[in-house]
């Protein structure tokens, strides 16, 4: 029977593929995609935990999550589009100009 | 281990389960290892959509609607959006950073987060804070739920996302009149001396 | 009497600053005759106090005000004029108004003239203070006031600059006073520690009390006051290991070496294991006592042994200083008290007077003090020849003259201690003295005229300052018939410090006494025989002799300075820049800066961290959410 | 007046301030008017200080934070009365005797804040406030060594900073533990250093606690590991700026022991006497032999100081009176002393530009009131006695006899290696012949600088002579002060060391070290 672990295990799977997206992608784009497949995993983990606990604060916390999600998206590709104006080019590696 | 693996999948729900993981997982991957943006892109909404599938099994009717009205929705239709401003025809080349420090990452941080949840969870009697009512149709709780004890934190997404929209079309909104990718070879700045230029006279 | 208590006191110091107020002036004649006047008044008052002391026997005990209050200890400014302190303050003041008036004379030409008067007051003015405290801590003051005037009349002619070790042995004035100051520093903390000593185990740092707790204290603190003091006492008294600075100290003017290193500073020492008899006669502390006799008479002997190879004029005259100084602390180590006192108050005016006369000599040999450059003096300076004659008489010990009755009372001690092979030291460093003395003065004085061909056409001194010094010689004959009165005077202070022969030495002491007659007269005559003579016979320097290894060993003062300079001052000065170079500036500080460095080079290296690279930063913060995820983990399985 | 200490703080910073409109000619006057002021309301404190009261007067008290009970809380007894009236009088002598400084308007501003700084430490009774003070005091100090000191001076300043605030901090650790200890016990917060007297804290709490007072005193002191910042100051900071540390600076720290880590934690101090015993011995001896090896005549006297702390250290874990006592009174003197020294180095600087001794020779010939006085500081650094030098250390060494013999004579060749490193500076400088011309035509001291050495000539003679009505109150407040830690020490072997002298056991008055609250 499908158990609360097997949830947990499939989001923690489905995070650790969004974080290997982060890491790994150069386009900023795609970097944006990556945050989002996190956002999903613990989505599912939330609902999972709901599910099994019988407490919706689960689901609550999920809604909130979607809401910031979607004003992230909103806002982040904003900042892209300005990014992409000003340099041309949305990969990683030309937009060190912040220097230590 | 595994028969039982199997006999769950005979049940409805456990066989629901292990094909919306396996494809959901797959999906994932393909966006993240895919050199084409609108495959990567394409494989992200569908992905979506499955997890959403996850919130039905899961009981989170309202929540799965939401996933598919406001993320798959929006969210892709946002990203569709911004892929066609960047135009995404060209395959992306991609500088790969030494994929075995990715690949270690990720594999180390998936194994350790596997191994902590399949521990046996020994919760000792968490009770639910708001238990949720049995004969009640979900999205009827998590209404009551929502308007009751969370409504501050319900207003305050609601002005979040105003200010996301707004800033949204304020950055974007900047300079719309002039396309960037017809005259991408002039050197940016040179068009900037030049919209300058323009405003004086 | 209170007054002229102070007036004995303060005399000298109102001198002195009298003299300082002409202090860079240049030469006034009424400020060196104001200071000896102020010194003879100190005299009078020393003078009539002793009488009054004699008539009455009441022992006059002043206190002026306290000094320091801290807790238990409580020491205040007290001084009392007993029968030893009286006779102390009237040797030291009747030599230095001798001195004095001889120094307007002998200093007339130096440009400093009224700074040299205010200094050598302040010595007389420390040495009364040290004379009359009536505590030990008023004693170190003395002690401490004495050692930096010293410092400053050694250094005197401070302008003049070092020359090497082989042209002038004692480098420079600055050199030798500085050597001298150092090494009475050495001394002066043995005696701090024997003043805690006394402190800690009586409560309280005045002769009477302390001399009043001595029977109730242990064995061991007794020992351990007893040797603290006796080293203070050595450096002072430029003893055995301690005694180097005495013979460069004679750069010094020689008024300065008449006074201070002949009369009275180096006396201090003596002064001292006097003053506190009762603490060395106790049965306990013989061990100590004894010491101090054997050392007094192996300092006699090696003073002696040097003196007999010696150039230097006053040189010589330094190591008799030292070698009846070695006679004095014997009588003190064997118990007889007073006649180590008699022998010091004999020995001040003799002395004073050869120094003196040797003083004349350096004047009219313009500054040259090498024997071997005189000869015949005696038809140029016939009164300075007669003078000098006339104190190595008394110095040798020949009866009529004051140097016998010490000096045999001295060997009759130790004959009647049955300390024999001390008895013959004794003995045989008295003919020493004598043949050392008389060939001085025969060198000088007598044989072939060496000084004319070199150019040298000494003078007479002044006729005042010859007539000053002619006090000293009458002194120098009669003190020792004084002797006996001066026994019954000193036995009033207490028991401790008498001292009686015993019968079988009665008997004897006829019989020792020509002994040393005899050994003293040989010695004049063989001194006679190999310098006094003209002519043919005359003395003749021969290199050959001067090579031999004896000869070597005592002119180079048994290699004693030369080990003093390789084994101490040579390693002080290469650890201590070891110190500075190597510990202090390679480890400590070092080790603080490498600190300093190492933060500095810590956050220099991650700041290449800061790529401006998205992704960098991105992969960092992987590596720290994995890491946390470890420990998160493990800490689970572990709680 | 009622609140004299307040003023003695505050108004040299008042003129300070106003100092800013004073034009740049008469600022020196304004400058000397002010210190001149502040050293007579000093004098008036002396002279109306209750000296048979061993406890502390003067009190004000005035809540700042009360519920952290942080109170401005001040207060003066037997112990700091001597050194706030030395303060006033080095910072009166040190300005007075400047030369001509570039821009020394800000120099005497920053002068004034120093002053009041300094006098804060020694008033506060208040440990945030002494706190306060403690760090506020590095900072005009950096200023100067760095803004008119030498090549080096940033390097050196920021030394002398960082490392006397590390130090601090540990400092600061160690007093916000004490405080809460004093809320655990007694319920209510408290910053106020009687109130700590009365904890009796275990013994384990007491060694931390020394420990963390140690360490930020040790470093101001300076003891022996942490004293190489001491060469590089003095050796960089101008002659104002070096006499000031050294006659009052230094003195921070050992009065820091006095005030807190004696009283607070006396098992500790016991316990601690044999390791700070070797520690000054160290330094006594080490750094007498390094100023040995100077060839600069001003790190020869700033070693010469090191030193003179080690004995001043000893004297104060001698734990009986003539020991505390005289190291009290050595802290005044070595401040009189070494300030003077400086200023003398700093006068034959002005002349010459060098310091190095072998630019020097026969200086007594050319300039005789210059070398007189020099002879005069010389005696009284390396104790001679009737100098003020004499009488600090022989009771330092008199107490410290009681505690161990052995350290004692160690500690005793410093009269040895003093005199050595002294006299072979007076050789090389004043004795020998003059053959450097440079040398030839120096002038003799011209009437300011001889005027600023006088007063401290005559006071080195005077303490040396008659030094009783400064060791009068001093006796009294450190035989309270052990009387004190003697009733207050648990340990056994505590009780015996601490030796209270028996002529004020009889005539014991109420054991109020705490005084009008």
């Amino acid at each position: 029977m499908i158990g609360l672990s097997h949830y947990l295990i499939v989001s923690a799977i489905i995070f650790s593929i969004g974080l290997i997206g982060v890491l790994r992608r150069r386009n900023l784009l795609m970097l944006f995609f990556a945050t989002e497949i996190m956002l999903n995993a613990v989505n599912i983990a939330f609902a999972a935990i709901s599910h099994y606990y019988n407490d919706l604060t689960g689901q609550m916390f999920a809604f909130f999550i979607i809401a910031i999600a979607a004003s992230e998206v909103a806002v982040g590709l904003g900042i892209l589009i300005v990014l992409y104006k000003k340099h041309g080019s949305l990969d990683l590696d030309d937009l060190a100009s912040m220097r230590g | 281990m595994f028969e039982n693996f199997i006999t769950s999948l005979m049940t409805v729900e456990g066989f629901a389960f292990y094909l919306f993981s396996f494809l959901t997982i797959g999906l994932f991957s393909v966006t993240v290892m895919s050199k084409n943006i609108l495959y990567s892109m394409t494989s992200l909404a569908a992905a979506m959509v499955l997890v959403s599938g996850f919130f039905f099994l899961l009981g989170a009717d309202f929540l799965g609607v939401i996933q598919i009205i406001v993320y798959v929705g929006a969210v892709i239709a946002l990203y569709a959006f911004a892929m066609m401003f960047f135009d995404a025809t060209r395959d992306i080349k991609e500088k790969n950073t030494n994929s075995f420090v990715v690949f270690l990452l990720g594999g180390m941080s998936a194994l350790v987060l596997v191994l902590m949840f399949a521990a046996p969870i020994h919760s000792n009697d968490i009770q639910a804070l708001y238990p949720m009512t049995e004969g009640v149709g979900n999205a009827q709780d998590v209404g009551m739920v929502l308007f009751t004890k969370y409504l501050v934190p319900f207003e305050v997404a609601a002005v979040m996302l105003l200010v996301a929209m707004i800033a949204g079309i304020i950055l974007a909104g900047k300079k719309m009149n002039h396309s960037i990718t017809e005259n991408m070879e002039i050197d940016n700045d040179a068009k900037d001396e030049i919209m300058i230029q323009k405003d004086k006279e | 009497m209170e007054n002229l208590v102070y007036i004995a006191l303060f005399a000298p110091f109102a001198g002195s600053l009298f003299a300082s107020l002409f202090g860079m002036k240049e030469r006034e004649i009424f400020v060196g005759v104001v200071a000896s006047i102020l010194i003879f008044i100190s005299f009078l008052a020393s003078a009539l106090l002793a009488a009054n002391l004699y008539m009455t026997g009441e022992v006059i005990h002043v206190r002026m005000m306290d000094w320091i209050a801290v807790g238990d200890f409580n020491v205040g400014f007290g001084f009392v004029v007993d029968h030893i302190s009286v006779t102390m303050m009237s040797v030291v003041t009747l030599v230095s108004t001798v001195v004095h008036i001889y120094a307007i004379g002998y200093m007339d030409h130096d440009r400093s003239f009224n700074r040299f008067f205010s200094y050598l007051s302040a010595f007389v003015f420390s040495m009364m203070i040290l004379v009359m405290s009536d505590n030990f801590l008023g004693l170190f003051i003395g002690w401490e006031g004495v050692g930096v005037c010293s410092w400053l009349l050694v250094g005197f002619w401070y302008h003049k600059e070092d020359k090497p070790k082989e042209e002038n042995p004692s480098i420079s004035p600055s050199w030798a006073a500085n050597e001298a100051f150092i090494m009475n520093r050495i001394a002066d903390l043995g005696m701090l520690i024997g003043i805690f000593i006394l402190y800690w185990n009586t409560g309280s740092l005045r002769y009477d009390e302390v001399f009043a707790q001595l029977p109730y204290l242990s064995e061991t603190v007794l020992a351990g006051a007893a040797i603290a003091l006796f080293i203070g006492a050595m450096g002072k008294s430029a003893q055995f290991p301690l005694h180097t600075w005495l013979t460069d100290a004679m750069e010094g003017p020689t008024p300065v070496s008449a006074l201070i290193h002949a009369a009275t500073m180096v006396t201090a020492g003596v002064f001292l294991v006097v003053r506190s008899n009762p603490l060395y006669a106790m049965p306990e502390v013989s061990g100590v006592s004894m010491f101090i006799a054997s050392l007094g008479t192996f300092v006699a002997f090696y003073a002696a042994s040097m003196a007999l190879v010696e150039r230097d004029l006053k040189r010589i005259i330094a190591y008799s200083t030292l070698s009846q100084l070695g006679y004095m602390f014997a009588a003190a180590g064997l118990g007889a008290y007073w006649i180590a006192l008699f022998h010091l108050a004999a020995h001040a005016f003799f002395k004073a007077l050869l120094f003196l006369g040797g003083g004349n000599v350096m004047h009219a040999m313009n500054d040259e003090l090498d024997l071997f450059k005189m000869g015949n003096l005696k038809k140029e300076m016939r009164a300075t020849w007669l003078y000098m004659g006339f104190a190595s008489i008394a110095l040798a010990g020949l009866p009529p003259l004051a140097g016998f009755w010490s000096k045999d009372a001295i060997i009759e001690t130790a004959f009647n201690e049955q300390t024999y092979i001390l008895w013959f030291m004794l003995v045989v460093t008295a003919g020493m003295t004598a043949f050392y003395s008389f060939r001085q003065v025969f060198l000088s004085f007598h044989g072939e005229d060496r000084h004319t061909p070199l150019g040298f056409h000494p003078h007479e001194m002044y006729t005042f300052a010859l007539v000053a010094m002619f006090p000293l010689a009458v002194l120098a004959l009669i003190t020792g018939w004084f002797m006996s009165a001066y026994k019954v005077f000193i036995y009033h202070i207490g028991e401790s410090v008498q001292y009686e022969m015993s019968e079988h030495t009665h008997h004897l002491a006829i019989y020792l006494g020509l002994l040393v007659i005899f050994i003293v007269l040989a010695s004049i005559a063989y001194a006679y025989m190999k310098y006094a003579r003209t002519g043919d016979k005359a003395w003749k320097r021969d290199e050959a002799k001067e090579q031999g290894f004896f000869y070597k060993l005592l002119k180079n003062q048994y290699y004693v300075p030369k080990f003093y300079e390789e084994f101490i001052t040579k390693p002080y000065s290469m650890i201590s820049e070891k110190f500075w170079t190597g510990v202090d500036l390679k480890i400590v500080d070092a080790t603080v800066d490498n600190i300093a460095k190492f933060f500095y080079t810590t956050g220099d290296k991650t700041r290449s961290m800061q790529t401006g690279n998205l992704s960098n930063y991105l992969n960092w913060m992987a590596v720290g959410g994995v890491i946390l995820l470890a420990v998160a983990a493990v800490s689970a399985i572990f709680m | 007046m009622e609140n004299i200490l307040s003023i003695l703080v505050f108004f040299p910073a008042v003129a300070g301030l106003l100092g800013f409109v004073v034009t740049k000619e008469s600022i020196r006057a304004y400058g000397i008017a002010v210190t001149l002021v502040v050293f007579l309301l000093t004098l008036w404190l002396w002279f109306s200080f209750d000296m048979n009261n061993p406890g502390i007067q003067f009190v004000e008290m005035i809540p700042l934070i009360p519920d952290f009970g942080i109170s401005y809380y001040l207060g003066a007894d037997g112990i700091s009365l001597f050194i706030i009236v030395m303060t006033a009088l080095m910072t009166l002598i040190g300005m007075a005797s400047m030369g001509e400084t570039k821009n020394i308007k800000n120099m005497i501003i920053s002068l004034l804040f120093l002053e009041m700084t300094m006098i804060g430490v020694f008033v506060a009774l208040d440990a945030i406030i002494f706190y306060l003070f403690w760090e506020l005091s590095l900072v005009p100090m950096l200023y100067i060594i760095g803004a008119w000191g030498g090549p080096l001076r940033v390097y050196a300043s920021i030394k002398f900073f960082l490392y006397t605030f590390t130090g601090s901090l540990l400092m600061l650790v160690g007093m916000l533990f004490m405080a809460y200890i004093y809320h655990n016990l007694t319920g209510v917060w408290s910053f106020a250093v009687t109130d700590w007297y009365a904890l009796v804290l275990p013994v384990d709490y007491q060694i931390w606690l020394f420990a963390a007072f140690f360490i930020g005193f040790a470093i101001k002191v300076p003891m022996f590991p942490f004293h190489t910042w001491i060469p590089y100051a003095h050796g960089q900071a101008p002659t104002i700026g070096s006499v000031i540390l050294a006659a009052i600076l230094l003195k921070m720290g050992t009065y820091g022991f006095v005030r807190f880590s004696l009283p607070l934690f006396p098992d500790a101090s016991v316990m601690a006497i044999t390791p700070i015993a070797v520690l000054s011995l160290i330094m006594v001896v080490y750094t007498a032999m390094i100023a040995y090896a100077q060839k600069d005549m001003k790190q020869v006297i700033a070693y010469s100081s090191v030193s003179h702390m080690g004995i001043i250290m000893l004297g104060l874990f001698a734990m009986n009176a003539e020991g505390l006592g005289g190291s009290i009174f050595q802290m005044l003197s070595h401040g009189i002393v070494s300030g003077a020294l400086f200023m003398l180095v700093g006068m034959i600087y002005d002349r010459r530009h060098t310091k190095l001794l072998s630019e020097f020779g026969g200086l007594a010939s050319v300039m005789p009131k210059f070398a007189i006085i020099f002879g005069v500081m010389l005696m009284a650094s390396v104790g001679l006695p009737l100098t003020i030098g004499f009488v600090g250390e022989f009771l330092v060494l008199l107490g410290f006899y009681k505690v161990s013999p052995m350290i004692t004579i160690i500690a005793g060749t410093s009269i040895i290696l003093g005199a050595v490193y002294m006299l072979r500076v007076m050789k090389l400088a004043f004795f020998g012949p003059l053959n450097n011309e440079a040398n030839q035509k120096l002038k003799d001291l011209n009437a300011r600088e001889t005027w600023s050495l006088v007063p401290l000539v005559a006071i080195v003679i005077w303490l040396g002579v008659y030094p009783k009505p400064v060791l009068e109150p001093i006796n009294n407040s450190v035989n309270a002060l052990l009387a004190f830690m003697d009733e207050k020490a648990i340990t056994k072997e505590a009780k015996d060391m601490i030796h209270v002298s028996n002529s004020f056991e009889s005539g014991r008055p109420t054991l109020s070290i705490a005084g009008g609250k």
